[in-house]
């Protein structure tokens, strides 16, 4: 017990304010947010900030958006509980807790000049969206681009504008599917793995990025072996209970790992063996 | 090694000394157990224990702590809260200060808890040297039957008087301001060689029958035991045997809204990796739904997950675990022989 | 946030010593009294309106002409919450389930007894739907603060899923099987902090089960430390018998 | 005068439990007057046959949320008595002041926030709270006083988990009940400020006076309340066993609850039956609180019943600083209740806030309870309410449907009755 101790926690939040808010679905919104101390948020692509809503609590949510010179950066959330509840009344000019970012993030470096297969199950996309978009920006230093979406009906579809974009882009492919259509539907139905026949990849060049709910790691995962993508060039993203995002609470442990620190972005062939990582 | 000698009368004057200055903690006798609770005179202080039913660790880190009040109107405000009471724990085995240390390594690991650290930095550890085993520690297995350091003195009890190890400078500053000691002899030092030798052997009977270095390889094969189904059919999911391990540091983060709501808290409060919620999140999905899954987690815990992180076993084999546990299924001792009986059988 | 949400107490049959916990919030009350608008709360005001957002309903519901007046209750609220254990669990009500009826009203009431209407108790989620329930026997009064303000943030209350027993570890009480009580902690929902260890009893079931309590362990830790099954039953049945471990 | 006046007042409000007023005054006859109970009945009696030695009290507490300390504590004295456990002074000293408290909480509770928004002309102490804020301070602060002893000696205010069968499962410390001893002290000088301001109102309380028999416990050595024989005003003493004799409970149509009759038709128990029993017992202070409202034995006037009970909470606070000395001049231990439960029949009695309390119990040889009975003091009162409507009613008959109604209303709230309690009795 020599070395200082800090006066300042890290569990103190700083404060980020409200500057623009879009509804995404019924229960999702975007938020874009700055930190009042005026610099940015500083983050990398698959990273997460805790959000903290005074006297309600915390969560954590990925970062959306690529990082940038700017200031701002993006939220997506989903309306599940208590603190996803309280911040879809929240109005721009309001302010919010922001800590971190913490954890790991998608391999930008080690991906240059490769393929990446970026597969994304509802709201799975908003943590990938942060890589798409740092990709699109750089669109340059990547090969072929595919991205895959899956959603479990079409009303649950997020970024309509963004993804229509996509889809009218020549320099990527962009292919999606819902499980559930609805009258108005026209594109490719079922679960996200019935989108892989419709592509090639080399698996020699390719990584790939795989982000959505629990039960779609495995099949997809099948899926880019199947392909011939190694283990240690699958990227995915888990999601886990976290208290404190500080490698301490121990909420977020699988086996050996803390997902807020070890990850959330692991390499697959790191966590194989993790008996209840996926 | 700066070990002194302390007449068995001088150590309630020691007691009373400090008590004249400092908020004193130690063992007391209730209810028929040994607890950890605060002493307001000599005479409560109980130094010869086998063991207490709670660790010490409530002390760094209280069963429900304050992080930071904050304020949401007019201001949105935060201003952390930091409590640091200077204290004097008095009367911790080794196995404990062995425990102490280890949260020591969680919590100033980066990032650093100051919440933790401070408490921690404001505390004087006095150990002592146990003379009686609970029926279900096996510390010695666990390399924790001395230590070396991690206290500021440490006793033990040589019959006619206590030898005292001064363990820091701290210490050094208590024992020479507040008692009366004299330099232990070399008579002195092998008797208390002696005494712990004897200690240490007479805690191996309850323990292992293997060297606990086997143990991460142990539970590295027996993922599918059937012992994790059959002993969890069991299990309460208490958390007991979380709350009363001393190396046990899970939490969960709160926030609690004054009645006016304009101002609370957050805090922390302990949590346990045997309850059902615990992986629990907002969607529903539970990382540890069954309870084996929940119930064999914290054995690897133990024994495998803890030690790149910690660079030692996540038990000191204090046997807390094993007393508290109504179901009488968490004896680490238990648990391990049966997974060497299992591996034996499996290997032949 | 929202304007004052109004709400109303109601009782059925029981003691009142939950509404009791609310009036014996004293100098807190006046500062929710800030918060909130009492429309209706028969043992302490002549008030009353049918117009309310927030309706906290004690008693279990013992007789068919009560359920109509639950009926209308659960019509006129947004937010219908069980106070204390009778209305959440049936409670201590249910005991007399174990009798034949009849057995029971003769033995009160002798002769007169057809004249008392009366069935098997049962707690008011077997009539309508409950949106939140605040066990305890009697409530405790902190809960009863912590459900009411997460309710004014908009916030789920979480009355906790674990049992007794952890809250009994983190008071530090020593566990009241190793003082010779038999206790039902093991498989009680928390949220007391352990209020009947702490006062140097045992747990008596006051609070309801934990969801998926493991009855069969806590049945052979009860018969370990020497109870029968009738015994077994008995503490069972207590205020859990509404409940399938009661059968 | 032809004209209807009926008044039917479905669950009166601000009491304890169920209860309804029913009265029609044609041409002015007064034509029906009634009383009802429409509490559920819980038939404890029934619930605790099987039971052990040691759940009894627990469950008969819950006979009522007010007067649970009282139920428990005669519960237990009972089921003692059966099994012949003799309890310590201490104990027994423990156990009074734990009445005191509750007797302080159900009072104050009554006089202050049923009352009193009778008296200042409110609907209620939540609009009291505003207009009147700080004479509601008072009473809160006399309330959280009693709450607070109780918490310490019983564990809890309500239902309390410390007393048990031989003595208590806890003790407070010395040095606690040295800091409740300083708060009695205080509560003493926030009463004085309590009865001033009801002193100021009391010319609101009808003058309304019918010769009662009044029945409470009487003891020589002190004002009864843990302990005593059943005395009444109209001569007599009876031992506690021979309660049936003077309880004489009896059925009317309806009330889910029992009515109950001694010398005269109904009787009157509470607060003013232990005053008019008792007077000469008083603490010197609930003496000076007596005279400062004129209350002298006998007096008939049931709506002095609150004020009676403003009197008894002076007696209970100066009383209970007495006990704390007492216990901790004797020299205060932690005993352990020790109980080897054996086969046994008895009765116990305890004054509690709302009049004289029994409850009877047998035990076999393994301590299972074969038979129960519990007289509740609210129930005894129903009578003497139902008596006192009949005497009121027809003085007042003419005046306004209103005030007619607020009048009766105030009848029955000055009984305090408990109903919640009183629908639990039996009789067989
Ligand atoms: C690394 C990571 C990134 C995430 N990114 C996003 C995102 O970009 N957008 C989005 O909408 N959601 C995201 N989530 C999920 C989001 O954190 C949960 O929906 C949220 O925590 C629910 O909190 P709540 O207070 O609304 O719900 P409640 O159910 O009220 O939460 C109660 C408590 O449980 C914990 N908890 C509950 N669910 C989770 C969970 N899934 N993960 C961690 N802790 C949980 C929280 O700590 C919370 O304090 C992410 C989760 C993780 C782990
Ligand atoms: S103490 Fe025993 S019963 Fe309780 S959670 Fe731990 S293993 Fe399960
Ligand atoms: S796991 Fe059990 S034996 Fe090991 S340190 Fe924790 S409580 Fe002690
Ligand atoms: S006393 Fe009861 S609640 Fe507490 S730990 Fe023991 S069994 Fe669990």
């Amino acid at each position: 017990m020599t070395n200082a101790i800090a006066e300042t926690s890290p569990y103190v939040p700083q404060w980020a304010e409200i500057s623009r808010i879009e509804q995404l679905t019924n229960t999702e919104k975007l938020f874009e947010l700055s930190l009042l101390n005026g610099r940015p948020l500083g983050h990398r692509p698959g990273q997460f900030i805790e959000l903290s809503i005074m006297g309600i609590g915390e969560a954590p949510i990925s970062v959306s958006s690529a990082p940038s010179e700017r200031n701002t950066f993006e939220l997506a959330i989903r309306k599940v509980g208590n603190v996803t509840s309280a911040v879809q009344n929240f109005k721009t000019g309001q302010r919010v807790g922001i800590r971190g970012p913490y954890g790991t993030s998608f391999p930008v470096e080690e991906c240059r000049g490769k393929n990446i297969l970026f597969v994304a199950g509802g709201i799975g996309l908003v943590p990938a969206r942060s890589f798409i978009h740092y990709v699109l920006n750089h669109r340059n230093d990547y090969k072929d681009i595919i991205i895959l979406f899956g959603a479990r009906n079409p009303g649950e579809r997020l970024f309509l504008k963004e993804l229509e974009q996509w889809a009218n882009r020549d320099d990527i492919r962009y292919l999606e599917s819902v499980d559930r259509p609805d009258p108005n539907w026209t594109g490719n139905v079922g679960v996200i793995t019935t989108l892989f026949p419709k592509f090639q990849v080399n698996p020699a060049e390719t990584y790939c990025v795989v982000v959505g709910p629990p039960v779609m790691y495995r099949f997809v995962i099948l899926e880019a072996r199947a392909k011939g993508i190694p283990d240690n060039r699958i990227f995915v993203s888990l999601e886990r209970r976290m208290k404190c995002g500080l490698g301490k609470c121990g909420h977020c442990q699988i086996n050996d790992v803390y997902v807020c620190q070890d990850g959330p972005v692991f390499r697959y062939s790191d966590i194989t063996d993790l008996k209840e990582a996926l | 090694m700066n070990l002194r000698i302390m007449d068995k009368g001088e150590l309630k004057k020691f007691v009373q000394n400090l008590l004249a200055h400092y908020r004193v903690e130690g063992v007391v006798k209730n209810n028929g157990a040994y607890l950890y609770d605060t002493i307001d005179s000599p005479e409560q202080l109980c130094m010869d224990f086998d063991c207490t039913r709670y660790p010490p660790k409530k002390y760094f880190l209280p069963p429900r702590e304050t992080l930071f009040h904050f304020s949401t109107s007019p201001e949105l405000e935060v201003s952390p809260v930091f409590e640091s009471p200077p204290q004097v724990i008095f009367g911790i085995h080794p196995y404990d200060l062995k425990a102490i240390a280890i949260l020591d390594k969680v919590f100033s690991k980066d990032p650093p808890d100051p919440h933790y650290l401070k408490r921690r930095e404001a505390s004087f550890l006095i150990g002592v040297d146990p003379k009686r085993i609970s029926p279900h520690s096996f510390w010695a297995d666990m390399g924790a039957a001395s230590v070396n350091e991690g206290f500021d003195l440490m006793f033990t009890d040589l019959e006619d008087s206590y030898a005292v190890e001064i363990g820091s400078a701290s210490g050094e500053t208590l024992i020479s301001t507040y008692a009366r000691t004299q330099p232990a002899t070399g008579d002195e030092k092998s008797k208390r060689v002696t005494l712990r030798t004897n200690l240490y052997s007479k805690s191996l009977i309850n323990g292992l029958d293997f060297p606990s270095y086997e143990i991460p390889k142990l539970l590295e094969h027996s993922k599918e035991s059937p012992i994790w189904r059959e002993n969890a059919n069991k299990c309460l999911s208490c958390g007991a045997c979380n709350f009363v391990c001393p190396t046990c540091y899970c939490f969960d983060v709160q926030d609690e809204m004054d009645l006016d709501l304009k101002q609370g808290t957050r805090y922390r409060k302990w949590d346990g990796c045997l309850l059902k919620d615990f992986a629990k999140v907002g969607s529903g999905e539970n990382f540890r739904e069954s309870r084996t899954a929940r119930y064999r987690h914290r054995f690897y815990r133990k024994g495998l997950y803890q030690l790149d992180t910690l660079q030692d076993f996540a038990c000191v084999g204090c046997g807390r675990c094993a007393s508290a546990c109504l179901a009488d299924i968490a004896d680490p001792v238990r648990v391990f022989k049966k997974l060497k009986q299992e591996y034996r059988e499996g290997g032949k | 946030m929202m304007s004052k949400p109004r709400v109303a107490f109601f009782d059925f049959t029981g003691c009142e010593g939950c509404q009791l916990q609310v009036v014996n919030l004293e100098a807190d009350l006046l500062g929710i009294l800030d918060h909130i608008d009492i429309v209706s709360f028969r043992e302490a005001m002549k008030e009353h309106s049918d117009n309310y957002d927030i309706a906290f309903v004690e008693g279990s519901i013992t007789r068919r002409s009560d359920e109509s007046r639950l009926k209308a209750i659960r019509k006129n609220t947004s937010t219908l919450i069980a106070l204390g254990s009778c209305a959440a669990i049936g409670g201590i009500n249910c005991l007399k389930n174990f009798f034949e009826l009849d057995y029971v009203r003769e033995t009160v009431y002798g002769e007169k007894a057809t004249s008392y209407e009366t069935y098997a108790a049962r707690p008011l989620k077997a009539v309508v739907p409950v949106d939140y329930e605040i066990p305890g026997c009697p409530i405790s009064r902190n809960e009863f603060i912590y459900v009411l303000k997460s309710l004014l943030l908009g916030k789920k209350p979480e009355i906790p899923n674990y049992p007794v027993c952890v809250e009994c570890k983190l008071a530090g009480n020593v566990c009241a099987f190793e003082r010779g009580m038999p206790c039902l902690g093991p498989i009680t929902r928390a949220g007391c902090g352990a209020a009947c260890i702490r006062e140097g009893g045992a747990c008596w079931g006051c609070r309801g089960l934990v969801d998926e309590p493991n009855t069969d362990s806590q049945r052979e830790i009860l018969a370990k430390y020497g109870l029968d099954l009738t015994d077994i039953f008995r503490k069972f049945r207590l205020y859990n018998g509404y409940s399938e471990v009661a059968k | 005068m032809n004209e209807t006046k009926t008044i039917k007042i479905d669950h009166l409000t601000r009491v304890e439990g169920h209860g309804n007023i029913d009265i029609t005054i044609k041409d002015g006859q007064v034509q029906n007057c009634q009383w009802h109970v429409v509490e559920a009945p819980r038939f404890f009696e029934a619930m605790v046959r099987g039971r052990k030695w040691y759940e009894t009290a627990h469950i008969t507490s819950r006979i009522c949320g007010i007067c649970s300390i009282g139920h428990t504590l005669t519960s237990l004295k009972a089921t003692e008595k059966a099994m012949g456990v003799v309890v310590s002074e201490q104990t027994r000293n423990m156990r009074k002041l734990l009445l005191h408290a509750e007797n302080i909480q159900s009072h104050i509770l009554h006089v202050g926030y049923l009352v009193l928004p009778d008296l200042l002309g409110a609907p209620s102490v939540i609009a009291l709270s505003g207009s009147h804020r700080n004479e509601v301070m008072v009473v809160v602060r006399i309330h959280q006083l009693s709450n607070e002893m109780s918490d310490l000696i019983g564990g809890r205010t309500t239902h309390p988990q410390r007393p048990v069968v031989g003595g208590f499962a806890k003790w407070p410390t010395p040095v606690e009940l040295k800091n409740l001893r300083k708060k009695l002290a205080d509560g003493l000088a926030d009463l004085d400020a309590l009865v001033e301001l009801v002193r100021a109102n009391a010319d609101r309380l009808p003058d309304f006076h019918r010769e009662t028999e009044f029945i409470a416990l009487s003891h020589p050595d002190e004002y009864a309340f843990y302990d005593g024989d059943i005395a009444s005003t109209d001569g007599g003493k009876w031992p506690v066993e021979d309660y049936t004799r003077v309880s004489n409970e009896y059925m009317v149509p309806q009330s889910t609850a029992k009515f109950s009759k001694h010398n005269r038709d109904a009787y009157m128990v509470g607060a003013l039956a232990r005053l008019n029993n008792n007077y000469e017992q008083l603490s010197p202070k609930a003496k000076s609180v007596a005279g400062a409202f004129n209350l002298k034995p006998i007096t008939c006037n049931p709506f002095m019943n609150s004020i009676a009970q403003i009197v008894e909470i002076a007696h209970n606070l100066e009383d209970s600083i007495g006990l704390i000395d007492k216990i901790l001049f004797d020299g205060f231990i932690e005993e352990q209740a020790r109980v080897t439960p054996k086969a046994g029949k008895a009765a116990a009695s305890i004054e509690v806030p709302r009049g004289i309390l029994f409850h009877e119990y047998e035990y076999d040889e393994a301590g299972v309870c074969t038979f129960a009975n519990c007289v509740i003091p609210t129930n005894q009162n129903h009578g003497n309410i139902q008596k006192d409507f009949e005497g009121l009613v027809p003085q007042i008959k003419d005046w306004a449907r209103e005030e007619i109604e607020l009048t009766m209303e105030m009848l029955v709230r000055a009984y305090d009755p408990c109903i919640s309690c009183s629908t639990h009795c039996i009789f067989i």
